[in-house]
């Protein structure tokens, strides 16, 4: 195993993910509640409670690399648990919004269901499951994915072969678009609202803390 | 018979049973009636009730403490007679109220306003009530001003025209003009910036020369020659003739009469530099009346708002830090 | 001596002996950190606090004035700060008649443990007067200052 | 006046941030102040001496410390100022370290902040005059609240040095938390072998009065002469001709009764002596479960007992007493650990308590000692224990450590393998908390010579499968999730001030934290005061501990109520209101708002006026602020006082 | 009754592969009066996968025109069944509160809300506005024996302190419900637990190992069915059903409807209503269980019945013979 420098933590980082999760990481004194209640842990490489504590060190890659990150399911149960009222599921998802950002793979299949599912969305403006689940076979290979099931779901109607696009599906495709080009970067609406003298919502951000 | 001559019979009928009665007589000047003491039967021919009797009788009755004395109130003055009660400061059987409905009275300045240059007010001869007009006689000839353009303010919100608590009431009820006193008077004035404010007393407290003459009308005052205005031990006030010091006493002055102001009036018609000073202390029986639904003088059964307190404050809303 | 220029401004703050001036020590000795521009004048209670106090700090230079007792029904004193409590609430709305903006004056509790709350409340109680800025004065008499003079020789 | 002024750097706790010798020096420029100095440590003796010589010197009629806060050595100072000639209250005190030199790290603020608090400080000296105190005679009894082994010790020691003491217990029987544990870590020897004498000693003391079953109603007074009133509360039997023989609790019907010793973990009957060992050994009937009061048929005990001691219409009865001191110790409870869903809420009857636990290990217990499962009285052979439940948890507002909960576990552990010699123990902790004489290494025992295994991590999910119970919980030296299956989850739950406590502190007029604990009158120097002169802490009303702590307490507590009770008279405070007659309007407003109803109507020349009983008075100033004309004044901090120290910040 | 009138958003999956959870639904809030208006032309609510992977701006702007949509028709209070949905209108909402969020949020949408909105699930309109009673009062079927295992899934509650709704830990709104329907409520202890969401697709070994552990304890309690309130749990539970039996080697065959299934079955709202032929697990074992327990318990109660009127009659007769033994004004 490797000796970990601890005078080399990445203290930006921990900065940035106690910004984005608005959670105070050194109320964590690691009681291993979280590993403990966490249903998906046996698809971790490190336990929950581990990844916590690398963050508390300031370890970036090997938190951003984590498999843990990408195999949370979300279900909160170590947030609601948690004796410190850390909401550490939302510190995973702050970690997993920065690996998407750096551009990390990530666990490859769960990536790429995911982005079947927001392609989904951007371009019909609902989510349309056997389009993306036929997307998420095509990209990943793997085309026998839930075969088993079509015969239980489409007697019964349960698949809708086409999908429902909605009226308003260009005003949905626009928020995405907006959003790739950055226009709810924090730092261009903060300047955007400096500029239109709405300094109320200006002065209440320009304090320290996290919102 | 009018209610003055009611007000004479019941005076005199009152007299054997007390060393005094006050009320009012004619003043030197028409406009301003003067206190009248009543010892004997004939002084009570003097007796003038009406739009004149503008002062304040209560302010004499602490002075008469351990002897039984009589008193004509008005409805504004039952109330300073009912706070005095109210802190023990006269005993209620050693004063006989003697009350009767009250139109409202004359405020002499606006007569001033009023007239608006017509005639020097220092020229009127005589002055009479006559229906909704008030007739002066000048030099000049007789001028008739409309009475609502020369009553006080404080008739204007009062709520209690007949005297509360009366041991002899003369005459009808009177119903009040309004339902509620709702301090148009304080909102307005905070409705200006805080700048404006300050500049506002500022001006007005330096024209301010310290007679205390505001003091010594209130009937509530009852510190009299113990006042802390004069006193070195304690040291509240310094002899400067700033303009904070000025302001300074009539914020004691508001301040020991907080919860116990029945808003008569009193220190502002005293005021020879006609400043507004009852406005702060209306300003604090408004937040009296929200807070502990007190108005001095009226509800008086239980103690003064400001020498009780309650375990829990309901309308107390304290800030949450 | 003044307070210093463009860094303080004049807060005077009375508390009571037993609850919040304990608190305020409670926090010195926890070390937290607070703006220095308080100044605490003790006394027993606050049931001993003249409103006038409060008026005459503020109309005398003070930019704001605070408060601090024991908590309702743990008062020293048992009923202090009950008598406060009313007289403190009241005297708050002769400020805007005046022409002084009342955030220049706050009241409070803060018991003898409570040194995160003193640093928190001396915190905010310092930010919301260093917003208001200092306060406007109202003159004192020039010849008052010849008399010192005077008397000084 | 000649002022004095010195400036202490306390080391560098206040010479860190703040300039003395500028202080000093700013200082000599203040009106009357003709000397002035800074020295090292104030307080130390040659920092004492250094003042006494100085007034010696420089003639000085008043001194200015600034140091410390004056909570902690204005005392100090005031002696040291009489030991040179002068009136104690010619002293002043500025706090430039708690309030200055602690909280701030700017220098320059710091000292100029220090300067004005010495301003402030000498213009109140320059009004400040001689006062001088009365004495008054104390009562020789004390008080002490609360029957459990700190008030016990409390009140033995006391009743040994000859005081009068009254003690009031809450429950029908004295001995606490204490009487019902099993055994004793780290010694494991017998609780109620050790209580038990104690207890006993507590009947039979000739100094000791003992109020079982009451509770304080009120307290009114002051040190050396506090006025309680008790409520003893209706047992329903007449405690002067019960015998304790415990033929009532036998012929009892209502045998399905919740047992409030044994914590639930049997049952008993409705009307009941609490346990073998109890002190009264006396019957009371719990009203709630008396089937006379439930349904109004019954009076079987009555009819049964042969001192007809039963007394159906019993009524609470108030006592009076005088004391002179009080001891509280009322100890604690244990949290309300049904908060934690995830552990079953009080829904799984096999997830039980430590104190329940105990219970089931006691010989005189509902089990005579053996160690089953409340759900089907098998006995278990995994026992998993559950440390930090209400402690150490932020979630539940219980952020403290209990202190106690690390060492029970590992004693129960090992009774649990002296009981059950084929169980295995586990044991979820977070960090093991041993620091006291022969701790930790017990603490080594139970792992090495008995086997339990200690698993670091809390535990998240306690749910049944068949007739076990799974216990999911987390491994952090491992790195892993874990589960164990468990035939009985024993939770040691933390431990929260007792119920009522606050309620108890505002009548005693004692501060608490926000947890409900008493506070101590200083956290070193002072822990079994209060900031109530005459009310003292012993045991776990002042904060968690443990057995040895709480008795060590116990004497400690007592040792200063002998000290104080040992004079036969006491000093009154000379810091109280003053009337100035010539003022006095005789209003009487002041009257009305005294808490103390300390002040009277008198008369002077016909005149009314008001007057101060000096003894009664104990200087709150509430009189001051509420009379118009000043013409009562609290001396030492009179109105002209206060108002100096507000001119001394406001002029500049 | 404007509070029995709500926005409705169905989700996504009520087109596909929750239709009858949608169904049903729609079915039991008419048949219970709580007017449900859909929100026009919805879009997907920006729900986990968004979330996940992107941004919480663009997820809650995805929330935030759904909000537009309902204020465009005059409706600021939302409902749906899908908790996953829920979780992300409630986010998206309470991120909103904080002022540069929303003017983040209002950049991409270019729709500024201008009402005060709320968003609550399916179940808690039925539980708290609704309320037990009225539920109580429209069943024509009760669900007399039928042994259910109420499972909330991990999202409906949580987080507590901002949902605000029930116990996060041991929700008990569902139990009631189901027992204001007849049935008999099992204690479930996993009620909260996951079961493997999302990563049915991406991760095939999640499902069967945490829903696998859901229906063991289910067989084990002897449950008749686990019943439902999230399409992600339901698909887990009766679609993957075969897959998890497969990887774990079992046999369950334990039929998971939805709530509102059985609240249709038991309020008689018909065969489309009900859907129960979408189940992918048959529950017509269930309800054949249920019968057969239905006959027995109710033979029981007759039986107690006929116990205690005797008694009842006896004591009635003592208590008669006593009156009239009884001295002086007795008078019959």
């Amino acid at each position: 195993m490797e000796t970990i420098g601890l005078h080399e933590a990445d203290e930006d980082f921990i900065r940035e993910v106690e910004e984005r999760s608005g959670q105070a990481l050194s109320r964590c004194y690691q009681c291993g509640n979280c590993t403990a209640g966490c249903p998906m842990s046996f698809t971790y490489d490190y336990p929950v409670s581990r990844l916590m504590r690398f963050i508390q060190a300031g370890r970036k890659d090997l938190v951003l690399s984590a498999r843990t990150i990408w195999m949370c399911a979300s279900c909160e149960t170590c947030s609601e648990r948690c004796p410190n009222k850390i909401d550490v599921a939302g510190v995973v998802e702050a970690c997993r919004h920065m690996a998407c950002r750096a551009g990390k793979d990530g666990v490859y299949a769960v990536k790429t269901f995911w982005d079947a599912f927001v392609l989904s969305v951007n371009q019909h403006g609902r989510a349309h499951e056997a389009g993306l689940l036929a997307m998420y076979m095509f990209r990943t290979g793997r085309f026998w994915t839930d075969v088993d099931l079509a015969p239980k779901m489409l007697p019964k109607g349960k698949i809708a072969i086409l999908p429902h696009r909605i009226q308003g599906r260009r005003e949905v495709a626009e928020i995405f678009r907006r959003f790739r080009e950055g226009a709810a970067d924090e730092e261009a609406v903060r300047s955007r609202l400096a500029a239109e003298r709405r300094d109320d919502v200006v002065a209440a951000y320009s304090g320290e803390g996290c919102p | 018979m009018s209610i003055q001559e009611e007000l004479q019979a019941v005076i005199k009928e009152a007299l054997p049973d007390v060393s005094c009665v006050i009320g009012w007589r004619e003043g030197p000047e028409p406009l301003r009636a003067a206190p009248l003491f009543v010892r004997t039967p004939a002084d009570a021919d003097a007796f003038r009730s009406g739009y004149f009797a503008v002062n304040n009788p209560a302010v004499f009755l602490p002075e008469y403490k351990g002897g039984k004395v009589g008193v004509v109130v008005k409805g504004c003055d039952a109330r300073s007679v009912g706070q005095l009660l109210a802190e023990g400061l006269i005993r209620r059987e050693e004063v006989k109220v003697i009350g009767f409905p009250c139109n409202g009275v004359i405020d002499v300045d606006k007569v001033a306003v009023a007239l608006a240059g017509a005639c020097d007010p220092g020229e009127i001869q005589a002055a009479r009530e006559e229906g909704d007009e008030l007739v002066l006689t000048t030099p000049s000839g007789e001028i008739r001003l409309r009475k609502t353009a020369v009553t006080a303010d404080k008739c204007g919100r009062c709520l209690f025209p007949n005297a509360l608590d009366a041991d002899v009431f003369v005459g009808d009820t009177l119903e009040p003009a309004v339902s509620a006193d709702d301090y148009a008077d304080v909102a307005a004035f905070e409705a200006l910036s805080l700048e404006k404010r300050m500049d506002f007393w500022e001006q007005e407290m330096s024209r301010c020369v310290r007679c205390y003459a505001c003091r010594n009308a209130c009937p509530m005052c009852v510190c009299r020659e113990h006042c802390v205005a004069l006193s070195r031990d304690p040291r509240w006030l310094t002899q400067s003739d700033g303009v904070r010091d000025k302001m300074f006493f009539q914020i004691i002055h508001a301040s020991h009469l907080a919860g116990r102001c029945t808003g008569c009036g009193e220190c502002q018609r005293a005021c020879p530099a006609r400043i507004p000073v009852l406005l702060l202390k209306r300003a604090l029986s408004r937040r009296v009346e929200d807070l502990f639904a007190y108005r001095a003088g009226v509800d008086v059964a239980g103690p003064p708002p400001l020498l009780s307190f309650a375990l829990e404050e309901p309308k107390i809303k304290e800030r949450d830090w | 001596m003044s307070v210093l220029k463009g860094q303080e401004l004049r807060i005077i703050g009375f508390l009571c002996n037993w609850c919040s001036y304990g608190g305020a020590d409670t926090a010195g000795i926890g070390r937290f950190v607070q703006p220095t521009d308080l100044r605490v004048v003790r006394v027993p209670c606050s049931g001993r606090i003249n409103p006038l106090f409060i008026m005459k700090a503020l109309l005398y230079g003070a930019d704001g004035v605070l408060v601090s007792g024991c908590h309702p029904r743990d008062c020293h004193y048992a009923e202090g700060n009950f008598y406060a409590r009313r007289r403190l609430e009241v005297i708050k709305a002769l400020l805007p008649a005046l022409g002084i903006d009342p955030r220049r004056f706050e009241y409070t509790w803060v018991s003898a443990s409570e040194g995160r709350r003193w640093q928190h409340v001396v915190e905010s109680f310092t930010m919301q007067i260093h917003d208001l800025g200092p306060a406007r004065r109202l003159p004192d008499a020039p010849e008052l200052d010849v008399l010192k003079m005077v008397a000084a020789e | 006046m000649r002022i004095g002024v010195f400036i202490c750097h306390c080391g560098s706790n206040i010479a860190g941030t703040v300039d003395c010798a500028s202080v000093a020096e700013q200082a000599a420029a203040f009106p009357d102040v003709v000397f002035s100095t800074d020295t090292l440590y104030a307080c130390s003796e040659p920092g004492q001496d250094a003042i006494i010589e100085a007034i010696k010197e420089h003639r000085l009629t008043g001194v200015v410390v600034a140091s410390c806060t004056p909570r902690m050595h204005e005392p100090t100072f005031r002696r040291a100022v009489e030991r040179a000639g002068l009136n104690r209250y010619l002293f002043e005190m500025a706090n430039i370290r708690e309030h200055v030199s602690w909280i701030g790290k700017d220098m320059q603020a710091n000292t100029n902040k220090s300067a004005e608090l010495v301003r402030m400080a000498v213009a109140k000296l320059r009004l400040n005059t001689e006062l001088k105190p009365k004495f008054f005679p104390v009562t020789k009894r004390v008080l002490v609240i609360g029957g459990g082994v700190a008030g016990i010790q409390a009140a033995l020691d006391a009743a040994d040095a000859g005081l009068e003491v009254v003690m009031v217990e809450r429950e029908p029987s004295i001995g606490g938390k204490m009487a019902k544990l099993d055994k004793t870590f780290p010694t494991v020897d017998c609780s109620s072998c050790i209580l038990g004498p104690r207890m006993v000693d507590v009947a039979q003391h000739p100094n000791i009065t003992l109020h079982a079953a009451s509770e304080v109603e009120a307290v009114s007074g002051y040190v050396g002469n506090f006025e309680v009133t008790i409520r003893k509360k209706s047992t329903c039997v007449d405690w002067s001709k019960c015998t304790g023989c415990g033929l009532c609790t036998e012929k009892c019907p209502a045998k399905k009764s919740y047992d409030r010793f044994n914590e639930g973990m049997g049952h008993t009957s409705a009307i009941v002596i609490p346990f073998p060992q109890a002190i009264p050994k006396k019957a009371g009937i719990e009203k709630e479960h008396c089937r006379l009061f439930r349904t109004g048929k019954c009076g079987v005990c009555a009819k049964i007992c042969p001192t007809g001691a039963v007394d159906y219409a019993m009524r609470d009865q108030i006592v009076s007493v005088k004391v002179g001191g009080i001891v509280a110790a009322t100890g604690y409870d244990l949290m309300d650990w049904t908060v934690y869903e995830e552990y079953g809420g009080g829904r799984y009857p096999d997830v039980i308590t430590s104190l329940q636990y105990e219970r089931l290990l006691s010989a005189s217990g509902p089990t005579g000692g053996h160690v089953k499962r409340p759900s089907d009285g098998r006995e278990p052979q995994s026992v998993v224990f559950i440390q930090c439940v209400g402690s150490r948890d932020c979630s539940v507002d219980r952020p403290y450590c209990s202190g106690f909960c690390c060492m029970y576990t590992a004693k129960q552990a090992i009774l649990t393998k002296d009981h059950l010699p084929d169980s295995q123990s586990y044991v979820f902790y977070m960090d093991i908390r041993s620091p006291g004489k022969g701790y930790d290494e017990f603490t080594r025992r139970v792992q090495e010579e008995y086997r339990a295994r200690y698993i670091r991590g809390r535990v998240s999910l306690v749910y049944p499968k068949g007739d076990k119970l799974m216990v999911r919980g987390a491994d952090t030296l491992m790195g892993t999730q874990v589960e164990v299956e468990a035939d009985l989850v024993v939770l040691a739950v933390g431990g929260e001030a007792a119920r009522g406590a606050p309620h108890l502190a505002e009548k005693l007029r004692i501060s608490y934290d926000a947890y409900g604990f008493f506070m101590e009158g200083h956290p070193k120097l002072k822990p079994v005061e209060t900031n109530t002169a005459g009310v003292f802490l012993a045991g776990s009303c002042q904060g968690l501990k443990d057995i040895p702590s709480s008795v060590a307490q116990g004497s400690a507590a007592a040792a200063k109520v002998i000290g104080l009770l040992s004079r036969d008279m006491l000093e009154s405070d000379p810091q109280i209101a003053q009337v100035n007659a010539g003022r006095c309007i005789g209003c009487g407003k002041c009257i009305s708002v005294c808490p103390f109803k300390a002040i009277q109507e008198t008369e002077a020349r016909g005149l009314p006026k008001v007057e101060v009983i000096e003894t009664v008075c104990q200087g709150c100033g509430v009189c001051n602020a509420t009379c118009p004309q000043g013409a009562i004044q609290l001396s030492h901090f009179t109105d002209n006082q206060i108002l100096a120290e507000v001119e001394a910040l406001c002029r500049f | 009754m404007s509070s029995q009138h709500f926005g409705y958003f169905p989700g996504c999956s009520g087109l596909g592969t929750s239709l009858e959870y949608e169904r049903s639904t729609r079915a039991v809030c008419g048949a219970l009066g709580v007017a449900l208006t859909e929100v026009p032309d919805w879009n997907c609510c920006g729900s986990s996968p968004v979330a996940h992977t992107a941004d919480h701006a663009l997820s809650s702007a995805l929330a935030s025109r759904i909000f537009a949509q309902a204020e465009s028709v005059g409706i600021a209070d939302i409902i749906t069944p899908c908790p996953s949905c829920l979780k992300n209108l409630h986010n998206a909402l309470r991120r909103m509160e904080d002022p540069l969020f929303r003017a983040r949020v209002e950049a991409l949408t270019q729709r500024p809300l201008r009402r005060a909105h709320t968003t609550k699930s399916v179940l808690q309109v039925l539980v708290e506005d609704v309320g037990c009673s009225r539920i109580r009062d429209a069943v024509r079927r009760p669900l007399k024996g039928l042994r259910v295992a109420p499972y909330y899934g991990c999202l409906l509650t949580r987080p507590g302190d901002s949902m605000k709704f029930d116990n996060p830990e041991n929700p008990v709104s569902l139990d009631r419900l189901l027992e204001s329907l007849g049935a008999e409520v099992l204690p479930f202890p996993l009620k909260v637990e996951c079961c493997g969401a999302a990563f049915g697709v991406p991760a095939r070994d999640v499902v069967p190992r945490l829903s696998g552990k859901l229906l063991d304890l289910a067989a084990e309690l002897d449950a008749d069915a686990v019943v439902v309130a999230c399409p992600l749990c339901q698909m887990n539970l009766d679609l993957r059903q075969d897959q998890i039996n497969a990887a774990n080697g079992t046999r369950h065959s334990i039929p998971v409807p939805y709530f509102t299934q059985l609240m249709a079955y038991a309020f008689g709202l018909g065969d489309e209503a009900e859907g129960f032929a979408k189940l992918a697990v048959s529950m017509a074992p269930a309800f054949a269980r249920m019968e057969g327990r239905a006959a027995a318990i109710e033979r029981q109660e007759r039986e107690a019945a006929a116990r205690e009127a005797k008694k009842a009659g006896s004591a009635a007769e003592k208590k008669s013979a006593k009156a009239a033994s009884a001295p002086a004004g007795g008078g019959l």
